[in-house]
């Protein structure tokens, strides 16, 4: 089983040189800490700034220059800063190349859940709409199971959706998946260091599929 | 040019009336039009609808307005934050509508750009598309928004120019300009008024032609949300703490 | 009658303090020689230009400071420069205040045609289209007869239209009209001095109507 | 940062093939992208489309790929000033498509944004609007446009960094901004290529993401279409000659 740095290190290994990437509040944050040196990438933040950088020194925030997630940040060389429609207009067009998000649920066919629970206080949906209908290129990084045991990988989602088939791939602890979104599965393409495809069958509710010798997950960082 | 300077957010404000809809610039509590919250709090107009990506928090920002009750209506991206807020949701005294953050965006885009109505696929396939027309370009789905109608917009710039002229600072752009091009009557507070002529035109932001009224802004505490700060020696791009991501 | 440059004085008349103005090429061009000097406006040019200023002194053309007919301009303090599409973002969203353009024919329903003269090689519309169409207030400065004596204000355009139902005031040579865009009609309701209610009727294809008592311009400037 | 600098026009174009469509920034000879333009006549891809608002002049601009019979179709608002233009209108070889100029620069946002089609009320009840779905929207007729899809976006800014951010001087901005988010592949030239870091953030007209490729273009003639001035001394605003309107 991977922990949260050892998905976010799985998921480093998707990003190429050249990127400009969007990253998710939470899991995707962390992938930032396992980009390689020697592969730039550009971090979109969709308030409206490429080149976001890290954290400022104690005494160096600037209220003026926060990410998505309203935290103090800083701005890299090259950095470029534009108003919220050109931010999403360059995320519907499709520019940014990859998105990482975090998800509460997933379905066989690519649907996604991640902005609401029935009952629960409703904070709103940000731009994660906009960021899974838009994006050409999605790694959901999630648990694959609830903490009550419940795969979260399923048929179809209970939860209201964020976006409709979407998410072709997928990350946890567990596994990294293939979503075939036309006919409908989880393909299995890696499993975490010591986990059985049996195990992880047993946790993925939604259709299964795995080729004879799925290998082990190589992590980066 | 056309000398757009009031005195003061009482001056910019004053025929700002209870009922109205009114749009706020910011991104949290970054670029808020600091000066014409407190002026409508003191104002005490009421049953307002406002359309900000983010309601504040409990004493700053909307949240204020909140507070005294007089917003009717929230429409926004995201409203976290903010405890009265969610009292009056659940009290049922406030009605919120929840927009996806870059329709939110193009649709005050589309107002400012005398575009009726935008397709984006933002929202298909979950209950935001509920009741909206749905069509297909190319193989893909898109919702049809209409553009925002708003009688005010307030907005909050860095340095402005005594035509209207306004240039913004860092992230604290974010909604100012597409809500600057959407008001009815468009309201900027800056914190810096300087005469025409002094701005590069070449640097602005938000052209004069869409500002109505401009003044220069007292008092700013532009509160950060979240401070995030990375330690001065031992910066390791590898350590999670370290890196905003 | 009027020559171009009291048409352009009797236009300047409608020019507002704090109007932003749109002044196309022609006779709308004169138009900015007479707009008193107490008068502040802010002449906008479409490729992306507010507050443009007078032609520069000789030596001090600019190449990439140029306005919609291409001239070389200058800024005044004050200008805003933006792209094309935000340009004609402010011209539907009717942030202009006044449009003055010249037309070929004008029909009692308000349409025009300024664009394209069939056998003619056709040059483009320009923005032409885009800023009758969106305008809230447009003056038409235009011949009332051609050449030949045909009057130019007809019941119907006979040639390619550039807008229909958007032309509410013209000026020309011998009056200032308004037209009825609801159920269709020139209402004259200023004469050139020394022009006869008659002379103009007679000068209008369309439908014509007159108070009894219509007064001769005065003109500023 | 990523780096997107190539050396020259001729890199930046290695792979525009035939037929392809391009787009060309630029309003009159102003803001063209002029070593671009040289490459492809140099290059001799033929049966071209290009999307450009003018079509230059018969021995500058697009007028260079009219001459050696490059382009098949020309779409613009406006294509006077060119006889070569016309001779080859009249004869059959050239296709032209004529559309309002707000459409054009939007059909290109449109594009940039990541919107299908858009709304315009420009060409109603006119000779553009053949063919095309008409729509009410609040009591006004709208059409849809479609936006562009484009190989190739040249274009040409002032300043730009190696990570491809742009920033235009005066109203060489013009089309610029809007093609380059529009473009398949975006190609900048500019007159000045600068470090990345070297540009204000909050100066950037287009950010590096729609940018492709950058090069710092050489010999530059930056020729003026129609030279107007008034004298240095006796200016009289009132006189037509001296006013630009």
């Amino acid at each position: 089983m991977l922990d949260k740095d050892g998905i976010a290190r799985r998921i480093a290994k998707e990003i190429k040189d050249g990127y400009y990437v969007n990253l998710g509040i939470g899991i995707p944050t962390l992938v930032a800490n396992y980009i390689p040196e020697d592969t730039h990438v550009v971090l979109q933040s969709e308030n409206g700034l490429l080149g976001m950088g890290p954290f400022p020194y104690e005494g160096e925030e600037d209220s003026d220059l926060i990410n998505a997630g309203k935290q103090t940040i800083t701005m890299l060389p090259g950095s470029a800063v534009f108003d919220s429609a050109m931010s999403f207009g360059m995320i519907r067009a499709q520019k940014v190349d990859l998105t990482i998000l975090g998800a509460m649920e997933v379905s066989e066919y690519g649907d996604i859940a991640n902005w609401k629970i029935p009952g629960k206080l409703v904070k709103g949906m940000g731009g994660a709409m906009d960021l899974v209908a838009s994006a050409k290129n999605i790694i959901v990084a999630m648990q694959q199971v609830s903490k009550s045991g419940d795969s979260k990988l399923l048929r179809n989602c209970t939860l209201p959706l964020t976006g409709i088939r979407c998410i072709r791939k997928v990350v946890t602890e567990m596994a990294v998946f293939e979503i075939d979104i036309e006919n409908g599965g989880f393909q299995l393409i890696e499993r975490a260091p010591g986990v059985s495809v049996n195990e992880i069958r047993n946790a993925t509710a939604g259709r299964f599929s795995a080729a004879d010798n799925v290998p082990e997950m190589q992590l980066g960082g | 040019m056309i000398n757009k300077v009031v005195t003061d957010a009482e001056e910019a404000l004053v025929d700002v009336i209870d009922g109205m809809t009114l749009m706020l610039g910011g991104f949290g509590l970054c670029g808020i039009p600091e000066n014409c919250i407190n002026e409508l709090v003191k104002k005490g107009v009421s049953s307002l609808t406002c359309i900000s990506n983010n309601a504040g928090v409990d004493d700053f920002g909307i949240g204020l307005l909140l507070q005294q009750r007089q917003v009717k209506k929230m429409i926004a991206s995201y409203v976290g934050e903010n405890a009265e807020f969610e009292r009056q949701l659940l009290s049922g005294e406030l009605e919120v509508e929840l927009i996806p953050q870059g329709t939110l965006a193009t649709r005050c885009l589309a107002a400012g750009y005398g575009m009726p109505a935008i397709f984006t696929p933002a929202g298909v396939g979950t209950e935001v598309a509920e009741g909206k027309e749905v069509r297909n370009f190319g193989g893909k789905d898109y919702l049809l928004e209409m553009a925002f109608e708003a009688d005010f917009a307030l907005v909050k710039a860095w340095r402005g120019d005594t035509a209207g002229n306004l240039i913004y600072r860092q992230t604290a752009r974010n909604f100012n300009p597409v809500m600057a091009m959407a008001g009815k009557v468009t309201v900027a507070e800056v914190e810096e008024l300087v005469p025409a002529g002094t701005l590069n035109p070449d640097h602005i932001h938000t052209p004069g032609i869409y500002v109505h009224r401009i003044f220069q802004g007292a008092n700013y505490e532009k509160r950060i949300e979240q401070r995030t700060v990375r330690k001065y020696e031992g910066l390791d791009v590898t350590k999670a703490e370290d890196y905003a991501g």
